[in-house]
């Protein structure tokens, strides 16, 4: 489900949360931004666009992509910019201005980005900033899942009033799509939930205003009475 | 990790093992490794274990011994040992011996300003003499002199060095005893365990019937079923320790078989009687001879004549 | 029969080596003891027949399952057993300052072994309890009874 | 313009490329008020977000702990122990097992901090991590000669069985006289001296649940029945009578009871109860009938 860009609408019509799924490589540190609980050669495609020695395309093997982080929107229009701004980030620092993002990044005596194996650890770190300036981006309150509350780092980079931080329970879901599908089917729940006492307060706002607006309509009509009499 | 382990030691380049033709090279390739400030100032045999010895009598002058220089330019010179090298090297206080070098900036060491520095040079043990303190008898003053050669015998416990040590005496005069310089004080580190839990005796033969040693402890100890400790040979073993029958040739059957025979007959001890009469025989037997002999004797004069 | 017929037949080490059900050492011609030429070379998992195992001294404590799991005996994992009551005053090393005492064993043929030395002690034992006997005490500053 | 270009080839393809169907236009989506998209905040390149320890708390008893030491990950060159020496043979020898015990288990914890470190400064040069292999290396030598000393033990109590009877003999004849010859101001000591020596030729412990019954338990049972008797009960009219004991079960009465006078004349009284109604033990069958008795005796314990 996966294999092309997903619009609001079809989301909440195939029972999905406003939720972001960041995937991490095993092997490379590499991190994936879905949509949905699942990944495919979409993604890896749109996101890792201009692959060299040191950043290759990863594969899109199951086994060696865990999963880092859920991102909970409170809409699924805040949530689609959020992936589309995630994404244009990563075309920043891949392709754009990839000199101002290779200034950050730390190197081993040979200039290069440090690595051990095949392994970088910025790539993951990197993803968590951007995330971080994404959120602050947009400005909606957002609830994240981490898989690792060590990846987070200092709580000096994330604005306590936006961001809401938890660690996902893991105990007893030893499968990764059942964890997930977990977490989706919390998100969605919480989605609703927030839905519904929206619909209410804004049917209350109605009401107030159609009885504030009967009432002065009543006054009106008292005032056009009374020179009447 | 394979420096926990000494499994492949023995595959591991050895410069013991290189042979004569390529030492020159190696010697050459070792030397270029080091810069010349940091090189010994010995020629070492790569091959010997050139290492600071730990024996006392290797090592033949300790930290804190006074010791004369007897060759090169401070000839002479009493001076203090400081430290050891390897190659019998033995670092001096100020008196000894310096050299100056220039240093390149990447191998300063702390507090150096300056590119050139001095440090003190490596003296051989053969370009150094012992200095000791010996009671003249006749004068009852007390005399310095510098030990030739120095020997090490008999064995006695030092209360400082904590350990069983032998005399150091002068080479040639025994009765002379050179005392070690004293030790000084250390303390314990953080893996020492303090002396009187060391010396505490927790450990009694307690039984004869019980072990002391738990079951379960002993077989990772020790081997139940050693082939070292079995009373039993098995039937290979057995084979193996049986020399094979070889077939007899008939030379050597028949000498078994004349031996077997003369096992049979009676044996017999010499009585006197028998003793009498073979001297009797040997005596007429040698009448005979020396009359033999006279003749032959008279029959050559004869011819002479 | 040309001759290099009757080579095949002869025993080379080779056509030794080439029979998978040579497991063990047993005496005869085995992996690593060749008749000629160079044998001073390591046995490696590399040049053994089918069945030959060297192991990393890391596995062999469990067992594969049909489905590719494997299944671990846990009597066959190596343990280290805790003390029963942990003396933690002794630490890996002794302090400098600690005399390097020595064994005597006057009088006992078979030093530490003897058993004429074995039933003194146990008698000192029985008699004096857990103290140091004069016999026991250290001589000299270093000389002890081992 | 694009007549020049056409002879151009890769700038060609440019122009003559069919343009894209022109988009569908996008539905009108109404804004959302209730979030707030001030876009103070640029989307640009941040410096990447490096993982900290202060998101987690590890507790001080965490067993990986033991791989390091005193919670330091390295340490320093100075902080090594350089001057402590290996324990030597003579001095383990006068430790006993459990000591050993924990002196090895000590030194393998030690070990295995000194890898962890030798490790980390491997991959950077070898000569780094030399010392701490030294040091490792001296530690090892404490372990192999725990193990020397531990199966020297074991060697000797072996080869100790050869002389077992003749020396069993020897002991037990000097401790029967001391015992029946001691006066009664050293009654405590002699107790002191009787759980030692039972332990000692017949293995007998004082902790009953310790306790192993075999031929020498059985053995012991007897042989310190009649010495008790003889000693406290040497008075007793049917003193004559009764020694020497050699029914397990009696000895085993007499051996439970206290050692004074008046516990023994009242196990007296209750061996002779079992001699009338003819209660014996079967000399086939002692080791599992004392055994029993012991296990009873454990239970009423527990």
């Amino acid at each position: 489900m996966a294999t092309k860009f997903r619009g609001a609408n079809w989301l909440q019509k195939n029972d999905f949360a406003p939720q972001i799924f960041l995937f991490r490589n095993l092997e490379t540190g590499q991190v994936l931004y879905s949509q949905l609980p699942e990944f495919s050669d979409y993604q890896i495609k749109k996101q890792f666009q201009r692959p060299n020695w040191e950043n290759r395309r990863p594969k899109t093997r199951p086994d060696i992509w865990r999963i880092m982080a859920v991102a909970n929107f409170p809409t699924y229009e805040s949530s689609i910019k959020a992936f589309e701004s995630l994404v244009h980030l990563r075309t920043l620092r891949d392709v754009v201005t990839k000199d101002v993002a290779m200034k950050y990044r730390p190197k081993n005596e040979d200039n290069h980005i440090w690595y051990s194996g095949q392994f970088r650890p910025v790539y993951t770190q990197e993803a968590v900033a951007d995330l971080n300036n994404v959120i602050q981006h947009i400005g909606s309150k957002t609830t994240i899942f981490w898989e690792d509350e060590w990846r987070k780092g200092d709580s000096s980079h994330w604005k306590p009033e936006l961001v809401q931080h938890e660690t996902m329970n893991r105990t007893g879901t030893r499968i990764q799509s059942a964890l997930l599908d977990e977490l989706r089917v919390k998100g969605r729940e919480l989605f609703q939930k927030a839905s519904r006492e929206e619909n209410t307060r804004k049917q209350k706002r109605e009401a107030d205003r159609a009885r504030k607006a009967r009432r002065k309509a009543a006054v009106q009509a008292e005032q056009t009475e009374q020179p009447t009499v | 990790m394979s420096f926990l382990s000494k499994v492949g030691e023995r595959f591991k380049f050895d410069i013991k093992r290189l042979p004569k033709s390529l030492m020159t090279r190696y010697e050459k390739k070792y030397r270029q490794g080091q810069p010349h400030f940091m090189r010994s100032p010995f020629k070492l045999d790569l091959q010997e274990d050139n290492s600071v010895p730990k024996e006392f009598e290797k090592l033949k002058y300790l930290i804190g011994d006074r010791v004369m220089i007897i060759k090169g330019p401070k000839q002479g010179n009493i001076c203090k040992v400081s430290r050891h090298v390897e190659g019998k090297g033995y670092i001096l206080d100020e008196n000894g011996p310096t050299s100056t070098v220039a240093v390149p900036k990447e191998l300063w060491q702390d507090e150096q300003t300056s590119h050139v520095i001095t440090f003190p040079k490596a003296v051989h043990q053969d370009n150094l003499r012992l200095i000791a303190e010996i009671d003249d008898e006749k004068t009852g003053l007390t005399k310095t002199v510098a030990v030739d050669n120095l020997k090490f015998i008999g064995k006695y416990y030092d209360e400082d060095y904590k350990k069983v040590l032998k005399y150091r005496c002068v080479a040639g005069q025994e009765d002379l005893v050179i005392p070690y310089p004293r030790p000084e004080p250390i303390e314990d580190d953080a893996l020492s365990t303090p002396v009187d839990v060391v010396r505490e005796r927790t450990h009694f033969i307690e039984s004869a019937v019980r072990n002391s040693i738990p079951e379960a402890a002993l077989l990772t100890l020790r081997n139940p079923y050693s082939k070292h400790k079995r009373t039993k040979l098995t039937k290979l073993e057995a084979k193996k320790l049986t020399p094979p029958k070889m077939p007899l040739s008939e030379t050597k059957k028949a000498y078994l078989a004349e031996r077997e025979e003369l096992k049979k007959l009676p044996k017999y001890n010499i009585t006197d009687e028998m003793k009498t009469f073979l001297g009797e025989k040997i005596r007429e037997h040698e009448k005979v001879k020396a009359k033999q002999l006279e003749e032959a004797a008279k029959l050559s004069t004869k011819r002479f004549l | 029969m040309r001759a290099t017929q009757i080579l095949a037949f002869q025993q080379s080490p080779v056509a030794a080596l080439v029979r998978p059900w040579k497991k063990f050492r047993d005496g005869t011609l085995f992996y690593g003891l060749t008749k000629t030429g160079s044998r001073r070379h390591p046995l490696t998992t590399k040049k053994g027949n089918k069945n030959f195992y060297k192991g990393t001294r890391s596995s062999g404590i469990g067992r594969l399952t049909t489905k590719a799991r494997y299944v671990i005996n846990w009597d066959k994992v190596r343990t280290f057993v805790v003390p029963k009551e942990y003396n933690f005053d002794l630490k890996p090393l002794v302090s400098p300052n600690a005399p390097q005492i020595q064994n005597h064993y006057e009088g006992f043929q078979k030093g530490p072994l003897d058993p004429q030395l074995f039933y003194k002690k146990l008698r000192e034992y029985v008699f004096y309890g857990k103290v140091e006997t004069q016999e026991s005490q250290l001589k000299e500053g270093y000389l002890e009874r081992g | 313009m694009f007549q020049n270009s056409k002879r151009l080839l890769h700038t060609s393809r440019v122009c003559l490329a069919r343009k894209q169907a022109p988009k569908k236009k996008a539905k009108f989506v109404p804004r959302d008020k209730t979030s707030k998209s001030t876009a103070e905040v640029p989307l640009r390149i941040t410096p990447p977000i490096t993982p900290t320890v202060k998101n987690f708390e590890v507790s001080d008893d965490h067993p990986l702990w033991q791989f390091f030491h005193e919670q330091s990950y390295l340490r320093q060159f100075d902080e090594l122990d350089k001057n402590s020496r290996s324990w030597t043979i003579p001095e383990l020898r006068r430790k006993n097992f459990n000591d050993l015990h924990s002196l090895w288990y000590t030194c393998l914890k030690e070990r295995n901090i000194l890898a962890r470190e030798q490790h980390l400064l491997n991959v950077d040069s070898e000569r780094a991590a030399q010392p701490y292999g030294d040091l490792a290396e001296k530690v090892r030598e404490t372990m192999w000669r725990i193990r020397h000393v531990l199966s020297e033990r074991h060697h000797a109590h072996e080869r100790s069985q050869e002389l077992l009877p003749e020396q069993k003999e020897q002991i037990l004849n000097e401790f029967k006289e001391n015992f029946l010859t001691a006066t009664k101001d050293e009654e405590v000591e002699l107790q002191q001296t009787l759980s030692r020596l039972q332990y000692a030729i017949f293995g007998i412990s004082e902790i009953i649940a310790d306790n192993i019954v075999d031929k020498h338990f059985v053995e012991g049972l007897k042989f310190i029945a009649n010495l008790k008797l003889e000693r406290y009960a040497k008075d007793h009219p049917d003193f004559q009578e009764l020694t020497p004991i050699t029914d397990a079960g009696e000895a085993f009465v007499l051996f439970h009871s206290e050692p004074t006078t008046k516990s023994i004349t009242e196990s007296i009284e209750s061996v002779k109860n079992l001699r009338s109604n003819n209660i014996r033990v079967d000399k086939l069958y002692e080791i599992e009938s004392v055994t029993e008795f012991v296990n009873k005796l454990v239970d009423e314990s527990q």
